[in-house]
């Protein structure tokens, strides 16, 4: 890096970027190989800054068959939060093998459609919580696990829990308990299916209508807000 | 011009059986894996099911031109190897487009899916993609050597290199199939089968949960469904090359399903079996005994 | 030691081919063609009494040319060589009172006798060589006797150059008006033993003399001064 | 006619006279001592002109009227007109460039420098023996006075030694003399020859003749006392030594040789071939110039030596050969002493200077080619004859040792000049005064005039055969035109020569018409990128014109002769391509030698292979007598050099890939063929019958298959984009040879498909990359990424290049495969066969490598407004793209004519057409369809996806999942570094650089022993001398003890 | 019985053998030169006495002498030696004169001190 753009590469004068430096978000200066001046912005170059679109359900029995089908083939995104996260796996287990009802894991979020908020979370979790929901290609549901979810649980007062998840994005399920147990997670799973089959789990583009108000509820609690409103 | 009507015709019924062939045996065999560990399994439906959803998945997203265009090219691999594969002895109905190329055409028409897939792959710009595709080459360089050994063995053997001849060579009860007559080349071309269908313990390629499931991370919804429907239809073809070349052909679909069903289930019974191998692993592995194989059936018949 | 053996290996080896050359000598009974002709000819067609003189000046004289030229060679290398080095200056003594006034007195004689050893230099035991080198000796006398004066070397300069002028335009004379480069038949040979006879040998003897006198001498002078002007 | 005794008379007479002017009227002294050298030169010119016009023959000159033996006689005979005219223009030349010292030390260095001369000639002259000692004597005196010119420590050191050295060998030729006098009774040469007194007298007699004469020229390693002053003294006293000195020396060496008889001949030869040899091992790691021109100097005088010496084998070719060494050193060398002296540094390096004087640097470069023994300059022809000669008496260990010595003079002259055209390490300027640069250029034009001469001599009946050569030299002429302009003319000429070609071979022979196509048409696609380029792009355009005219005298070479120098002209016009590249001196430079020492195989191979034979024509390849199997492997060995086969490929990655970038695509795709052609020729030539089970064509093809598996992996693991492309050459190559070697009609039909389908790949890779690498300035892949969106269509014609690559349907590249397949299981080569295919595998690695790094993944902050390549690299690309989708569709087409090429070889019809499908007894295919249903199926399964996901969303580069993170740069998520770690850890041992280390013990060994060897110049004086005493002693025991 | 010319011939030997003895062992650059000069003088004895015939006089001839083939030596060696002790002087003075100019570079006389260059 040459010292021209070192120098350039001095963090804004906002008060956001000072507060929260991170270098390879910031502007910078490059020169391209025919010494021409590129100014890179991170976010607007290599993040999509569209705003969420809605998309609407198809004709009706369509959309019935196509959500019958969500319904039987859950892909579960296991964001182990808290100790939620233990409860989790024996779901898989010969005990209560979720297979047999259509619920398997993906490891990445693009292949999922079910979001399963295990248990706390911790603003730092949030942020990332929020990127994995955006993610999600349409239609995504979220299952909220566990009382801390709800109203925060034990950790009610806690200055890093959030205390209602879903003042910060759509749930559809919350299944209650300290800790719920797998069964319970059935349980809750096959009220998912209930509200699928019955096309009221619209959480996508409920998030998208209320965009506005969600962002300002996520973006009052977390401080360091460095990506674009919308994780395409 | 009815001709080629007809042929199509056929074509796709012989596609639409071998795709849900290929749907109907992954619910089979994870369900037998599911009894074997003491649980029920999936429904036998659920690739249907799978199916269907990822089909209907509302929002995509493209990072590019050769991202969108990787799955077809992955699926045109997938069934144009199906097209070139002749499926039923003696039926010209079922030999789909055999009359366009011989072995060799297929051997190499199998990386044009690869290839294209792993572009596409590439142009996600994830780079567990890039590692799974550098895992997937690097192990299928290998895989192939058993492979081509045992491909040569039979050519010499049977003195054609069409796969139509071969079958027709193997006719006439157990005593004249491959696995027999040429046991050693048989077993270079099996264990070969074992990296051809990436199960354990040569699925680092996917390697579902340290490297999101490899090169396709960052494909979802209809992709996804692309992928699955070729996955389907690749796996049942390519066990019916095998069973073209080692196991005398099917003179009918009931042998056929009979047949593929039994040399998946081969690689996956080895697969519950054994863990999983680095990738280093199964490419020394595959430079060992199915190598050693593989010479053992050149020098026996030259 | 293992150096001096080798050494003396070599030194063995040499003296062994030089001994495989001398053993097959046989001191010849009669002299050979070449030399039988010149003993019996030469005399008619060089008249020069000095056989050696003969071949030297007349039959060999391009050597007898090449080997003034090497002289005049030398001259001139240390001319333009040893005048231009650098280094510390000799200081130049006087010399004793002796060689003064010997000097003074043998000059003449010694002078007299080298023209008097290359004039009769094709009848007797001498010629241009000899005589040049004893009238060097004589100027280099009289240089060693007086040091400190400067000797006039444009006079030895010219003399030189004449002198090799004049041999050289003998020899051509030699091709236009006699049998060839050198030849000395271009004046008539005389009788044999008087002392203008043999041709031109005479001359060319005088100015061989000459020439290789004032060469000994810039020779020792431009060896002994040295140090002094330099070259531009 | 003026007798050349005024030679002496005008040389000694101004001399004499100069002595008047000593200091004041130095004008005068000056203009007499020029016009006297130019009288010199004139009465050596009127009587050079009268040999070669008239039928003057040879003049005896009487001195003193007398005739020899009772008086000195010269002699004036053609070769001492010649050699005369040498040594006094090299005199004039000299005096010329030595004005400013003849202006400061005035008349007596003019003195020196006449005498220094007339000596010279009379030591050519002279007939006598006593005559002979003293000018030799005046010659070695008036050197060692030229040695003071520079007047300090060094140089007066070197002349003492000089001194020295010469007084004890003159002592040595002094006693000579006095033996063969009293043996011989006589001191008349030619009548001592005759004397049967030396021949009674014993070996001593005329070993002390001639021994003196040999020490005279230096021989290794008695001659410390010549290198140094090569060293220390003026350039031009160098160039002096080395020409006219020598030439002199040499000369008189001939004269006296008959003397030693049939074993004074061997010695000679023998001496000849270790100084030969040692001066150059000593030479390597020279780095002072003008010492390392010494030891150049020095190694070809041992090769006239050994010329002299095997006198009594060549016969009346001798002279020829001796000539033509000797001219060419003559003008090269005195040219670079003279060169050396303009620049007036020691160290190697300084010679980049030169490129700020195009003249100097082109005729620098031309004088150093020439030292090297290339074509088209004399000493080329002289050891093509020698060799030819050697063979044909069956000499093999000569040839070998000759060449391997001139490919060490090769080493450390092509360094030397990879210095000179690339070096900028230098901080100084020269001053190009007129009087210095004039002789230069005059050495320059004598050369080309003799390459003329040479040229008319042995080829004036097929002077058509050079006229793509003259071409080539106009390119050097109209260099000062802008690129563009010349752009536009070499397209021009590439098209006549194109129509030629096509005029001449098309329906005529038509495998050499396919190979013209690609190496003409292939030239003018890949010159098209040359309109990118402003300015000048001095040597471009000649080097590679004359790449390209060698290219088509391959071609059209009717003969060994003709196609060695079409070979050899490729060699240098290449040479000079890859060295423009912007680190390329390393990798040019191993090039250059890789290319010498295949092509000393080859000339080793054609001189086997024509021995025994009446002609030369290429036909002798199928009628060799003389070590037939030898002779095949060295052509092979020569050829396959080229063609980068294992063992022999360590040069092609780094030429390759750090050439320019249009050349890149010049020397992958079509240069490597002529190593294909070769191959071809020489397979064609020990025909098909015979080649069947040679054990050749068997080693060759295990060679290939192997060659190919070791290039692909070390594609795979390359970081540089254009080294993968060069090491997927090596292995492309492979399968090449491979294919050829099967020998049948299907082996060669795939030869000939990987070999059209290679030249058309590899040029567009090369241009696609080149055109990335045009705009990003960098190799290095995981640099680059994400480049599809900014060049689409550079994108689109790689990715078809690679899938013809890769051999995957429907592209033609799977054509070559399918006949490779059923061509292999049809010979039975089965292992071979499958580990071709193992390579083709490995392809897909590197194959995806490139694909990927280049333009997938992240584009990188600097590149986000790199433009699409230049429109002049797409060209070539879609055109050449165009040709493989023609090829892919109707292989028929293009594959028929192939098969009726081959079918004048192997007639036999393997390979049958039925409507389109291609039949073997084997198995069938049939592009068409296949290519028809592939792009179908494609079509419907787009459709397919396009039907099932809906309103896609076009999102950016860092819109990935990453488990709940973001990337943070493009450089951090570009996964490109490395990327077959696994694979490298698995298989990775096979391409350690096992092969390189190898070259690189040899080489480093090879200088080590020069290194070793040199130390025995001590510096010291003494040592000389010893070393002078104890030459004579061994040799003279060494022949006392094995008679 | 050892003859005259052998005993000039055993002298001259000698001499060329002492000579080169002390070219390649003595350091003193003055020696190396006499050196040089003793190698001179006996090519030049060597020279002498080979042309030596027995019992012939001078080849001058004057009234003393009536068949001069019968009666002088061979003329011949005698003009080389004169030719070649001219030679050998001009080099001896050269050679001196370098010593002169070596000596004043460096100071010193041993040969083993003017080794700049080498290799």
């Amino acid at each position: 890096m040459s010292e021209e753009t070192k120098h350039n590469n001095q963090p804004e004068n906002t008060e956001e970027s000072n507060k929260f430096p991170k270098e390879h978000l910031q502007k910078r200066t490059v020169y391209s190989p025919d010494g021409e001046k590129i100014e890179i912005d991170p976010l607007q170059d290599y993040y999509l800054q569209d705003r969420p679109e809605r998309r609407d359900p198809r004709y009706r029995v369509v959309e019935k068959f196509l959500n019958w089908a969500r319904s039987e083939s859950l892909w579960i995104l296991g964001f182990g939060t808290g100790c939620g996260s233990i409860e989790l796996p024996p779901l898989t287990t010969p005990r209560f093998d979720a297979f047999r009802f259509g619920i398997a894991m993906r490891p990445t979020p693009r292949q999922s459609n079910v979001f399963i908020i295990s248990g706390y979370m911790s603003i730092k979790t949030l942020k990332r919580a929020i990127r994995s929901y955006e993610q999600m290609p349409d239609p995504k549901y979220v299952v909220a696990l566990g009382s801390c979810t709800i109203n925060g649980g034990m950790y009610f007062d806690s200055y890093n829990t959030i205390n209602r998840l879903d003042k910060y994005m759509p749930v559809d399920v919350y299944i209650a308990g300290c800790m719920p147990r797998p069964e319970a997670l059935i349980a809750g799973f096959n009220k998912l299916k209930q509200r699928i089959k019955e096309g009221r789990a619209e959480g996508a583009n409920e998030y998208v209508q209320r965009f506005d108000e969600y962002k300002a509820n996520q973006k009052q609690i977390i401080k360091d807000w460095n990506m674009p409103d919308y994780n395409w | 011009m009815e001709n080629i009507a007809a042929k199509l015709l056929w074509t796709f019924l012989g596609l639409l059986i071998v795709l849900n062939w290929g749907m109907l045996k992954t619910s089979i065999v994870r369900k037998i894996v599911a009894r074997v560990g003491g649980r029920y399994g999936i429904r036998w439906y659920q690739p249907w099911i799978n199916l269907i959803k990822l089909y209907g998945t509302r929002g995509q997203l493209s990072h590019g031109v050769m991202f969108y265009l990787g799955p077809v090219f992955r699926i045109a691999g997938g069934v144009g190897l199906f097209l070139f594969m002749p499926l039923i002895f003696g039926d010209p109905r079922w030999s789909n487009f055999a009359f366009a190329g011989d072995l060799i055409l297929l051997l190499y028409f199998k990386f044009f899916g690869m290839l294209g897939m792993a572009l596409g792959a590439g142009e996600g710009g994830h780079p567990y993609s890039a590692i799974g595709v550098s895992r997937g080459l690097s192990q299928y360089t290998t895989v192939e050597i058993p492979f081509t050994l045992g491909i040569i063995a039979l050519a010499v053997q049977y003195d054609t290199l069409s796969l139509t001849e071969m079958v027709a060579a193997q006719q006439g009860g157990i005593a004249n199939w491959t696995i027999v007559t040429n046991p050693i080349a048989s077993a270079a071309l099996l264990f070969s089968m074992l990296g051809i269908f990436m199960h354990a313990p040569f699925d680092l390629v996917k390697a579902p949960n340290e490297i999101p499931i490899g090169p396709p991370t960052e494909y979802h919804g209809s992709y996804l469904g692309v992928l699955r429907t070729n996955a389907a239809i690749m796996h049942i073809t390519e066990a019916v090359l095998f069973m073209n070349l080692l196991f005398g052909g099917a003179n009918n679909w009931i042998e056929l399903i009979i047949k593929t069903f039994l040399i998946y289930f081969i690689t996956v019974f080895i697969g519950v079996v054994f863990p999983r191998f680095r990738i280093e692993q199964s490419v020394r592995f595959f430079l060992g005994v199915p190598l050693i194989l593989g010479i053992l059936a050149i020098i026996l018949i030259m | 030691m293992i150096k001096k053996l080798t050494f003396l290996a070599l030194i063995a080896g040499f003296g062994y081919m030089l001994w495989t050359g001398l053993a097959k000598y046989n001191a010849a009974e009669s002299l050979n063609r070449i030399s039988s002709y010149y003993a019996q000819d030469g005399l008619e067609e060089v008249g020069a009494a000095n056989l050696v003189t003969a071949v030297v000046v007349t039959y060999r004289g391009l050597d007898t040319l090449g080997e003034v030229s090497i002289l005049f060679l030398t001259a001139s290398i240390l001319g333009f060589f040893l005048v231009s080095g650098k280094g510390p200056k000799i200081p130049l003594q006087d010399s004793s009172e002796i060689l003064k006034t010997a000097s003074k007195l043998l000059e003449p004689i010694i002078l007299l006798f080298g023209i008097y050893v290359f004039i009769n230099g094709h009848l007797t035991p001498g010629g241009g060589f000899q005589g040049g080198a004893i009238l060097a000796s004589a100027l280099i006398l009289a240089y060693l006797a007086n040091p400190k004066e400067g000797i006039n070397k444009s006079i030895f300069r010219i003399t030189e150059s004449i002198s090799g002028v004049v041999f050289i335009l003998i020899g051509i004379l030699g091709i236009v008006l006699a049998g060839g480069f050198l030849d000395n038949r271009i004046i008539p040979v005389g009788s044999i033993g008087d002392l203008i006879s043999a041709g031109i040998i005479p001359i060319i003897y005088i100015f061989v003399g000459m020439k290789v006198g004032a060469e000994l001498t810039s020779i020792v002078t431009n060896l002994k001064h040295s140090p002094k002007n330099n070259v531009e | 006619m003026v007798t050349p005794i005024y030679i002496i008379a005008i040389a000694l007479g101004i001399a004499f006279s100069l002595g008047f002017f000593s200091k004041g009227s130095k004008g005068i002294a000056s203009s007499l001592f020029y016009l006297a050298l130019t009288a010199l030169t004139a009465i050596a010119g009127q009587w050079l002109i009268a040999f070669l016009t008239g039928d003057q023959s040879t003049v005896e000159v009487f001195t003193s009227g007398f005739k020899p033996p009772f008086s000195i006689s010269l002699q004036m005979g053609f070769e001492e007109a010649v050699l005369l005219s040498m040594i006094n223009i090299a005199g004039l030349l000299g005096a010329v460039y030595l004005f400013d010292q003849f202006k400061k030390y005035g008349a007596h260095l003019m003195i020196t420098y006449l005498l220094l001369i007339m000596g010279l000639d009379v030591i050519v002259m002279t007939r006598d023996l006593f005559n002979l000692f003293v000018f030799l004597e005046i010659a070695s005196i008036a050197m060692a006075g030229m040695a003071l010119i520079t007047n300090e420590g060094k140089s007066v050191q070197a002349g003492f030694k000089y001194l020295t050295a010469t007084a004890i060998i003159s002592a040595f030729f002094l006693i000579g003399i006095i033996f063969a006098y009293n043996f011989g009774d006589s001191l008349y040469i030619n009548e001592l020859l005759m004397s049967e007194g030396i021949l009674k007298a014993g070996m001593v007699v005329s070993f002390l003749i001639i021994m003196p004469l040999i020490l005279e020229l230096k021989p290794f390693p008695a001659n410390g006392w010549g290198l140094d002053m090569y060293q220390a003294t003026h350039p031009a006293v160098g160039a002096l030594l080395s020409g006219a000195s020598v030439t002199a020396s040499a000369y008189v060496l001939y004269k006296l040789a008959p003397l030693g008889g049939e074993i004074g001949y061997q010695v000679i030869a023998i001496l000849g071939l270790i100084t030969f040899l040692g001066s150059n091992l000593a030479g390597l790691k020279q780095s002072h110039t003008r010492r390392m021109l010494g030891y150049s100097s020095i190694a070809q005088t041992g090769l006239v030596m050994i010329v002299i010496g095997l006198q009594p084998m060549l016969g009346e070719m001798t002279l020829w050969i001796a000539f033509s060494i000797l001219i060419t050193n003559f003008l090269a060398k005195s040219g670079l002493f003279w060169l050396a002296g303009i620049i007036n540094k020691d160290e190697l390096k300084s010679w980049g200077i030169l490129r700020k004087h195009p003249i100097l640097l082109f005729l620098f470069v031309m004088f150093v080619i020439a030292l090297s023994g290339l074509p088209p300059f004399p000493a080329f022809f002289g050891k093509w004859e020698l060799i030819m000669a050697l063979a044909n008496s069956g000499n093999a260990w000569w040839i070998g040792l000759i060449l391997l010595g001139s490919l060490i003079e090769a080493v450390y002259l092509f360094r030397w000049v990879g210095y000179g055209i690339k070096d900028k390490s230098f901080d100084f300027s020269i001053n190009c005064s007129t009087y210095k640069t004039i002789p230069i250029y005059i050495m320059g034009a004598g050369l080309i005039a003799f390459v003329g001469y040479y040229l008319n001599h042995y080829f004036g009946d097929v002077v058509w055969y050079f006229i793509p050569l003259a071409f080539a030299a106009l390119m050097f002429i109209l260099d000062f035109l802008p690129a563009k302009l010349k752009n536009i003319i070499a397209i021009i000429g590439m098209g006549g020569y194109a129509y030629y070609m096509y005029d001449h071979f098309l329906g005529v022979d038509n495998l050499r018409f396919f190979f013209a196509l690609i190496f003409i048409v292939g030239g003018i696609l890949t010159l098209i990128p040359g309109f990118t380029k402003s300015g000048k792009r001095l040597g471009f355009y000649p080097a590679a014109l004359l790449m390209f005219s060698g290219l088509g005298m391959l071609i059209s070479a009717t003969d060994l002769l003709q196609f060695f120098i079409a070979w050899e002209i490729m060699t240098i016009g290449s040479y000079l391509l890859i060295i423009r590249g912007k680190n390329s001196i390393k990798h040019a430079f191993s090039y250059m030698l890789f290319s010498l020492g295949g092509a000393f195989t080859m000339l080793a191979g054609f001189a086997f292979a024509q021995s025994g034979n009446p002609g030369i024509g290429l036909e002798v390849l199928s009628n060799m007598n003389y070590l037939p199997g030898l002779a095949a492997a060295l052509i092979a060995i020569g050829f396959m050099t080229k063609t980068a086969s294992l063992g022999l490929h360590i040069w092609l990655p780094g030429a390759h890939a750090e050439a320019e970038s249009d050349v890149s695509p010049m020397v992958s795709a079509i240069l490597l063929k002529a190593g294909v052609f070769g191959i071809i020729l020489l397979f064609i030539g020990i025909g098909a019958e015979a080649a069947t089970n040679h054990p050749l064509t068997y080693t060759l093809g295990w060679l290939g298959a192997l060659t190919a598996l070791i290039g692909n992996l070390g594609a795979a693991f390359q970081e540089d984009a254009k080294r993968l492309l060069a090491w997927s050459s090596i292995g492309q190559l492979g399968y090449i040879l491979f294919a050829f070697s099967i020998m049948t009609h299907l082996g060669w039909l795939a030869g000939l498909t990987y070999t059209a389908n290679h030249a058309a790949f590899k040029a567009i890779l090369f241009l696609g990359i080149g055109g990335v690498v045009f705009r990003t300035k960098t190799h290095n892949m995981y640099e680059m990424g994400g480049l599809i969106k900014k060049m689409p269509l550079t994108f689109i014609t790689v990715l078809f290049a690679i899938i013809t690559l890769a051999g995957i349907p429907p592209l033609s590249g799977f054509a070559g495969k399918w006949l490779f397949y059923n061509a292999v299981i049809m010979k039975e080569w089965y292992l071979q066969g499958t580990i071709v295919f193992f390579a083709g595998i490995i392809a897909f690695l590197y194959s995806f490598r490139i694909l990927y790094a280049v333009f997938l993944g992240h584009l990188k902050d600097k590149h986000r407004k790199i433009k699409e390549a230049p429109i002049w690299y797409l060209i070539p690309q879609f055109l050449l793209m165009g040709f493989i989708m023609l090829f892919s569709m109707q292989p028929e087409l293009i594959l028929r004519p192939f098969g009726d090429m081959i079918s004048a070889y192997f007639p036999t019809d393997a390979l049958t057409w039925d409507n389109g499908t291609a039949l073997t007894s084997l198995g069938y295919w049939n592009g068409f369809r296949v290519g028809v249903i592939i792009f179908i199926l494609f079509g419907i399964l787009f459709g397919w996806l396009f039907l099932t996901s809906r309103k896609v969303k076009k999102i950016k580069s860092f819109n990935i999942v990453y488990a709940g993170e973001a990337p943070e740069r493009p450089e951090t998520t570009h996964m490109a570094h490395n990327l077959f770690a696994g694979y490298n850890k698995a298989l990775g041992f096979l391409v350690a650089p096992g092969i390189t280390n190898i070259w690189k013990w040899i080489d480093e060994s090879t200088h080590d022993l020069g290194d070793f060897i040199r130390r025995i110049y001590t510096g010291n004086a003494q040592t000389y001398l010893v070393h002078i005493v104890a030459y004579t002693v061994i040799v003279f025991m060494l022949i006392n003890f094995s008679i | 019985m050892m003859a005259l010319e052998h005993i000039t011939l055993i002298i001259g030997s000698s001499l060329i053998l002492l000579g080169l003895w002390g070219l390649i062992t003595q350091k003193n650059l003055i020696k190396i030169v006499i050196s040089f000069t003793l190698v001179d003088a006996g090519i030049h004895i060597l020279m002498i006495s080979l042309g030596y015939l027995k019992n012939r006089t001078a080849p001058i001839v004057d009234g003393t002498i009536d068949n001069a083939v019968e009666q002088i030596v061979d003329p011949i060696p005698q003009a080389m030696v004169l030719t070649a002790i001219v030679i050998g002087l001009g080099i001896t003075a050269l050679m001196l004169s370098f010593v002169i100019r070596l000596a004043k570079d460096k100071n010193s006389l041993n040969v083993s001190n003017f080794k700049d260059l080498k290799w």
